[in-house]
């Protein structure tokens, strides 16, 4: 079977060439692109199945070792820069996840951006462009041999994202799709944002990978990870660390971006922006799956690190991935935007993730990375169609009333209720995604962070103080019970209780190819924690477990099923769920909510997020807005005045020693002779910006030459 | 031996003093024009390098490319603009002596470090024979390095499209203009 | 070979060091696009001199010279549209001139 | 020349070969520059109007000479002894060096030309991309031309040439490229020897094809546009006169036998011939006629064109090389590239039909693609008078 091993160049490769053919040939059919782009990415769930199947059948020195092809990209003297392809257990369970999910969500697309009808969207072919690109770069992130293949699908990534966010951007305000100038302004800031954001990451990564390849001189994965590779990095002293945590915390940084970690998460929510499917795509299958992916692939670098470092790169990720999922799961409480909540329940799931691999096991973050995947797709498709179905019945309404109400938003939950009879199909599936999310036993979410959390427990035990494994798994408990609660508050808001607006009242079902995705993508939210289950005898652990299996902090063996952790979290997720449902089911609009009934002043704090994007916005923006707002009032103000309140002070010096000592020395040296100082320096270093590109060049040819003279020289 | 190394000689001078003489010209000239046909002397002084350097094949591509296709774009593009070039006009700018020090500083550094600089010049016996068939450097443009070429024949035609694109905008409009009027 | 190596790199060098001139003190855009292409001369010559002289056998330097013979022109076209474009808006193709993004 | 130089060398001992070379190849580029142009100006011009004048039913020249045969000489003395004039506010220098590089550009093809077995000045691996880099010289001449004259009609014509001769580099170098991949190299003195047919036998499209855009490369009737006396009165080169007219005058007929020239090489078998041989002086002769012979019948066809088709319009021209010939060329590329590597063509015989075969697919594809177009052009104009009505 190991013949099926070379259809992995064209699992990416499917999506890519339904973006070419898209882009260049057929996006006047609306129809046959929307297709294209569904058969190519069916076309590579069925090769990356293959592969998977080559890869169980090929026993474990396939799924240790793995398949590999070297593709020479640009020789360059004496080290060639490769572009390659890989496959081993760890790649093949992903290749199982990501063409998957994206199948179900190309389908859903296809019903969400209601092809034939009269109000399709405009950008129809576009879009299915977009998102097979977005897939062809998350595929080829999973199966890239070399960083230089991974960076360039992480960077399509980062641009299909902003092409996608900020998709309704382009279009005029129109009724007809409920669109307002104001709603294309945000989605144009978002897409800005969430751009900007992952490229704080994006640049962090890219000087890793340029670290590594300047150290190393190979950008191959496996390469890298040879454990004399690696004792070279931890011997190379950088910035008064070892080469390798330098480098991991590097990597980190990018990862933090792409996933919306603490404190890079803002730009996830506001990525809700987009199409819902975009969503569904970015959180599940592609984008923050990227960086969790990341940091699963180079965990290598980062155990490589924490054995010879005081402070190593691996706890850093278990704490920013602790307080990224007690954040998210927080503030998840206090949102009304029904796709808003799941965004903040996705950066918390990311943070568990996280928290499972910076405890040192590969298997239980992408375990939780996988059937997350599922459930979260699952339950952003579920969103989609709930928002659908309102908008629809907000359309009959007006119609039935003859009156355009006031602007109305689909996606505000206190608007909905009542919604499990008009949408019964949506709502099973809704509830099967909830249940997986919250980690109700036999849901495939119990599973994976129950692994998480019994790692954490494990640790803990295995040491016995209050360490870092301890205070891990309480955030993650804690973090359980939150994420029970306000996904309890959100069933209540949209299924229970009477319908709060009329476009409730007259919501319908979605067309079935959105139900039959949101069917398909249950089932597995129900099953898929099987792969890994303990009691199973944990089949995962043996698929991929020994994918890095050199380094020694790396558990490839699963952690025994813990019984009390397994008991604790339920109890708690089945309390939250329950506290949530009760307390919002019968809630009427206009109330005040029972959580800030309890909570007081901190929900407010949750609702506004913890003040994270105005503390961004009074500590980086504002003063770079006030910089340049400072040297522009200077150079308003500076040309004349000074010079002659100088001739006039001059004139009072004659007249009035007396008034001079006071207004000259205080007033015109100390006062205003500060302000002119700071005037002259900025009128000074103003014209450093002379807008010519000559200016500019001689800059560099200035530096290049200092540089070379000292490089040549000294 | 010896008329050939002399003759080598002399046209490596009359070469050299082409080129940079060429050069020289070219960012001196106060008239553009001049400047671009002094570039095309410049250059032409390249191809006699190439084929002075057994490079017979790139000697060819450089008067195809250089002469043929990018000099004379230039002087179609000089004409384009040339209602503002009086012949007269000022052609540098005020950091010019500035950047005269600069690149005079350059010259001198990359100088002396070439001439300090000990190369591992290949031995007597290869350099006498380095005679690539074009069939060789056919094989390696599509052999080993087949991805670079294929990306620079990419590059070429985004430029190409890019540079239809970015040069015709105004008429463009016209010409969606003529098109609305021809439908209706 | 009666020319030795560092007579190349000399001349190289020289061409180079022009060409930077050029590109940093002509006042006309397309003057400093011609300023670039003696910058890739230079570049090239030396790319086929150390082909010459130091690995004659492998095509490296003669490969990479084609590609940088290619760039330039790709650069040369787009560089002049990109001029051309420039002067139809603002009525001028003088760098100075062209200072929109001035403090 | 290889004979020349062996000879050489044994009758005159102190001779080292290096130097025999040497003198042996500043003779041959002294014949080439200052003999040929001088001899191939006179004969082509006198058979020019001699031929054009039978195709329009007039004599022709008869009085210089028996027949008019010095008619050349006479028209050199007349143009040698005219007043020099040079327009005030010309760019001097440029427009003097102008018809210099016009005429250097067209000599400078004769350096890789075989024009006798073993005569060739170099034969370069890549000769045949020579052929078209040298062209471009021409080019820049006729902008420097143009613009140095400070003359709007100069201007006009220059513009025109060059837009023309860029439009046509293409087709020309597609056609070549099709010689190429049947011939296997790019060396002219190669591709003579590979014809055992002539390729204008094999490859008639690549030959029609290099033969209608080498009329338009050298600026000739239908394809005279840049210097159309009726549109722009005689192109770049209207402010000269006198010596430096001549210039371009000779540089004119240099190109068109050098074109006539390489069309020879590539597609009529060269010097090729019975009894042509390097072996004896006797056989470098006849192939020298050969060659010669051959190049007179293209040039014949050109003018013969020439006296028969009127100008057409400079949309039409550039439409017709970039909408028509270059297709076409590509088309003829991969045809003939693709047969070339049949697993079936394995003996001579088989791949001259090949490469027959590819020709007449491509010219039949290339119909049927135009024929489409047409009809649906045909259509459009229709609709668009019922529309008006």
């Amino acid at each position: 079977m190991d013949f099926l091993f070379s259809f992995t160049p064209l699992i990416p490769l499917f999506p890519l060439l339904a973006f070419a053919v898209i882009v260049l040939f057929t996006y006047r059919y609306n129809r046959l692109s929307s297709d294209i782009a569904i058969g190519s990415i069916a076309l590579s769930t069925v090769l990356a199945w293959a592969v998977l199947l080559a890869t169980l059948l090929g026993g474990e020195h396939i799924q240790v070792e793995g398949w590999q092809l070297r593709v020479p990209w640009l020789p360059a003297g004496t080290t060639v820069l490769d572009l390659g392809f890989a496959v081993d257990g760890f790649t093949a369970a992903m290749l199982f996840m990501v063409p998957f999910v994206c199948l179900m969500i190309f389908i859903y697309s296809q019903g969400y951006m209601k092809l034939g009808q009269p109000d399709q969207d405009p950008r129809y072919a576009r879009f299915f462009a977009y998102i097979s690109l977005f897939a062809a770069g998350m595929l080829g992130l999973v199966v890239a041999r070399d960083l230089v293949l991974l960076f360039v699908s992480w960077e399509i990534m980062g641009l299909c994202s902003y092409l996608l966010i900020g998709f309704w951007s382009f279009r005029k305000a129109d009724d007809e799709h409920h669109i307002d100038e104001a709603q294309v302004i945000r989605a144009r800031k978002a897409a800005l944002k969430a751009f900007i954001t992952t490229r704080i990451g994006d640049v962090l990564l890219f000087s890793g990978i340029a670290l590594l390849y300047s150290y190393t001189g190979t950008v191959t994965l496996r390469e890298i990870f040879r454990p004399e590779t690696l004792e070279t990095l931890q011997t190379i002293s950088l910035l008064g660390m070892p080469a390798v945590t330098v480098i991991a915390l590097l990597v980190f940084g990018g990862a933090v971006g792409k996933s919306a970690q603490f404190p890079l998460h803002v730009w996830l929510p506001d990525a809700m922006e987009g199409p819902t499917p975009v969503s569904a795509l970015i959180h599940a299958a592609t984008m923050v799956a990227a960086g969790v992916y990341l940091v699963a692939r180079m965990l290598p670098l980062f155990i490589a690190g924490f054995e010879v470092a005081d402070a190593p790169a691996l706890h850093w990720v278990a704490i920013v991935g602790a307080i990224t999922a007690l954040l998210g799961a927080t503030i998840g409480l206090a949102q009304d935007d029904i796709k808003r909540v799941l965004a903040y329940s996705t950066i918390s799931q990311l943070g568990y993730m996280m928290m499972g691999l910076g405890l040192g096991s590969l298997v239980a973050g992408i375990f939780h990375l996988l059937t997350h995947a599922f459930f979260k797709a699952l339950l952003f498709l579920g969103a989609g169609s709930v928002i659908h179905g309102v908008e629809h019945g907000h359309h009959v309404a007006a119609h039935a009333d003859h009156v355009h109400t006031e602007h109305f938003n689909p996606n505000d939950m206190k608007a909905m209720g009542g919604l499990r009879h008009r949408m019964p199909y949506t709502f099973v599936a809704y509830l099967a995604g909830t249940l997986a999310l919250v980690g109700i036993v036999p849901f495939a979410g119990f599973w994976s962070k129950d692994e998480i959390l019994a790692e954490a427990f494990h640790l803990w035990r295995a040491d016995g103080a209050l360490n870092l494994p301890f205070w891990v798994w309480l955030a993650g408990t804690l973090g359980a019970f939150f994420t029970a609660l306000y996904m309890g508050r959100q069933l209540g808001l949209v299924f229970w209780g009477e319908p709060r607006h009329t476009a409730a009242r007259h919501a319908h079902e979605s067309p079935s190819s959105m139900t039959i995705p949101l069917i398909v993508l249950a089932l597995f939210a129900l099953l898929f924690g099987f792969v890994n289950a303990p009691f199973l005898g944990s089949p995962l652990h043996h698929f991929m477990g020994g994918v890095h299996e050199a380094s020694e902090v790396v558990h490839a063996e699963a952690v025994p099923f813990n019984f009390t952790v397994a008991a604790i979290s339920t109890v708690l997720a089945v309390a939250g769920l329950l506290l949530g449902w009760l307390l919002y089911r019968n809630y009427r609009p206009g109330q005040v909510e029972p959580f800030q009934v309890v909570l007081g002043p901190v929900f407010t704090l949750l609702r506004n997020k913890y003040y994270i994007d105005e503390l961004y916005q009074q500590v980086i923006i504002r003063p770079v807005v006030w910089l340049s707002n400072f040297c522009f009032n200077i150079d308003d103000r500076w040309i004349i005045d000074p010079f002659v309140d100088l001739v006039g002070a001059a004139g009072r010096v004659a007249s009035d020693i007396v008034r001079v000592l006071d207004s000259v020395v205080v007033d015109r040296w100390f006062v205003e002779g500060t302000a002119q100082l700071f005037n002259a320096a900025g009128r000074g270093l103003r014209y450093s910006e002379t807008g010519r590109v000559q200016n500019y060049l001689l800059v560099v040819a200035v530096t290049i030459l200092l540089l070379l003279g000292l490089y040549l020289y000294f | 031996m010896a008329i050939e190394q002399a003759l080598q000689i002399f046209v490596f001078v009359i070469l050299t003093l082409m080129t940079l003489g060429g050069g020289l010209a070219v960012v001196t000239s106060r008239n553009l024009f001049h400047a671009a046909l002094s570039l095309i002397l410049s250059l032409a002084g390249v191809v006699g390098y190439y084929v002075l350097l057994d490079a017979g094949f790139l000697a060819i591509v450089q008067l195809l490319i250089y002469i043929g296709a990018i000099s004379i774009l230039i002087l179609f593009s000089i004409m384009l603009t040339r209602g503002l070039m009086t012949p007269r006009q000022v052609q540098r700018n005020e950091q010019w002596w500035i950047a005269a020090l600069v690149v005079f500083l350059t010259f001198v550094v990359l100088i002396v470090a070439l001439w300090q600089m000990v190369w591992p010049i290949a031995d007597d016996e290869a350099l006498r024979t380095p005679n690539v068939a074009i069939s060789q450097l056919g094989e390696a443009l599509v052999g080993p390095y087949a991805i670079p070429f294929e990306i620079i024949s990419v590059l070429l035609l985004v430029a190409l499209v890019g540079a239809i694109v970015l040069a015709r905008e105004t008429e463009n409009n016209q010409g969606s203009h003529a098109e609305a009027g021809s439908s209706e | 070979m009666a020319i030795p190596l560092s007579w190349w790199l000399t001349v190289a060098a020289a061409l180079f060091a022009i060409g930077l001139y050029g590109v940093l003190s002509r006042r006309n855009a397309i003057g400093v696009l011609l300023g670039i292409e003696l910058m890739l001369n230079a570049a090239n010559i030396n790319l086929v001199a150390f082909w010459r002289f130091i690995t004659p056998q492998a095509l490296t330097g003669q490969v990479f010279a084609i590609f940088v013979i290619g760039i330039a022109a790709a650069e040369a076209a787009a560089g002049l549209a990109i001029i051309i474009s420039a002067y139809r808006r603002r009525r001028t193709v003088v760098v100075d001139e062209l200072d929109t993004m001035r403090w | 020349m290889e004979a020349l130089i062996r000879w050489l060398v044994d009758t005159f001992p102190p001779l080292s070969e290096a130097l025999a070379r040497l003198i042996v190849y500043v003779l041959y580029s002294g014949v080439l520059a200052f003999v040929a142009p001088v001899l191939i100006v006179v004969a082509y011009t006198y058979m020019e109007r001699k031929v054009l004048a039978r195709i329009q039913d007039r004599v022709g020249p008869n009085r210089a000479g028996p027949l008019g045969v010095l008619q050349g000489f006479a028209d050199a003395v007349k143009m040698l002894t005219k007043e020099d004039v040079t327009p005030a506010c010309a760019d001097r220098v440029v427009f003097n060096l102008a018809p210099v590089l016009a005429t250097v550009a067209a000599i400078l093809v004769f350096a890789v030309l075989p024009v006798a077995p073993g005569v060739i000045g170099a034969d370069l691996q890549a000769g045949v991309l020579y052929v078209v880099a040298i062209g471009a010289l021409g080019e820049v001449a006729a902008l420097m031309a143009g613009w140095s004259s400070d003359n709007k009609f100069a201007l006009l014509g220059a513009f025109r040439a060059v837009a023309q001769l860029i439009a046509y580099e293409i087709p020309i170098v597609l056609a070549i490229l099709a010689v190429v991949l049947a011939a296997g190299s790019m060396q002219l003195g190669a591709i003579v020897a590979a014809q055992d047919i002539p390729f204008a036998l094999v490859l008639p499209v690549a030959f029609l094809v290099l033969l209608v855009a080498s009329i338009a490369e050298i600026g000739r009737s239908p394809f005279d546009l840049l210097e159309a006396e009726s549109e722009i009165v005689a192109g770049y080169h209207v402010e000269y006169s006198g010596m430096k007219f001549a210039f371009f005058f000779i540089g004119e007929y240099m190109h068109l036998f050098a074109s006539a020239g390489v069309i020879t090489t590539l597609f009529l078998g060269g010097w090729r011939g019975p009894l042509a041989s390097s072996d004896s002086l006797l056989g470098v002769l006849l192939g020298f006629i050969y060659f010669v012979v051959k190049t007179t019948a293209v040039i014949w066809i050109m003018m013969w064109v020439r006296g028969t088709l009127f100008r057409i319009r400079i949309d039409h021209l550039l439409d017709f090389a970039w909408k028509f010939l270059v297709p076409l060329g590509l088309i003829l590329v991969v045809a003939v590239a693709v047969a070339l590597k049949l697993p079936a063509v394995n003996s001579p015989a088989l791949r001259w039909i090949a490469l027959l075969g590819a020709n007449v697919i491509a010219a039949l594809l290339m119909m049927i693609v135009i024929s489409l177009l047409a009809r649906r052009s045909r259509s459009a104009a229709l609709r668009a008078v019922a529309g008006a009505d």
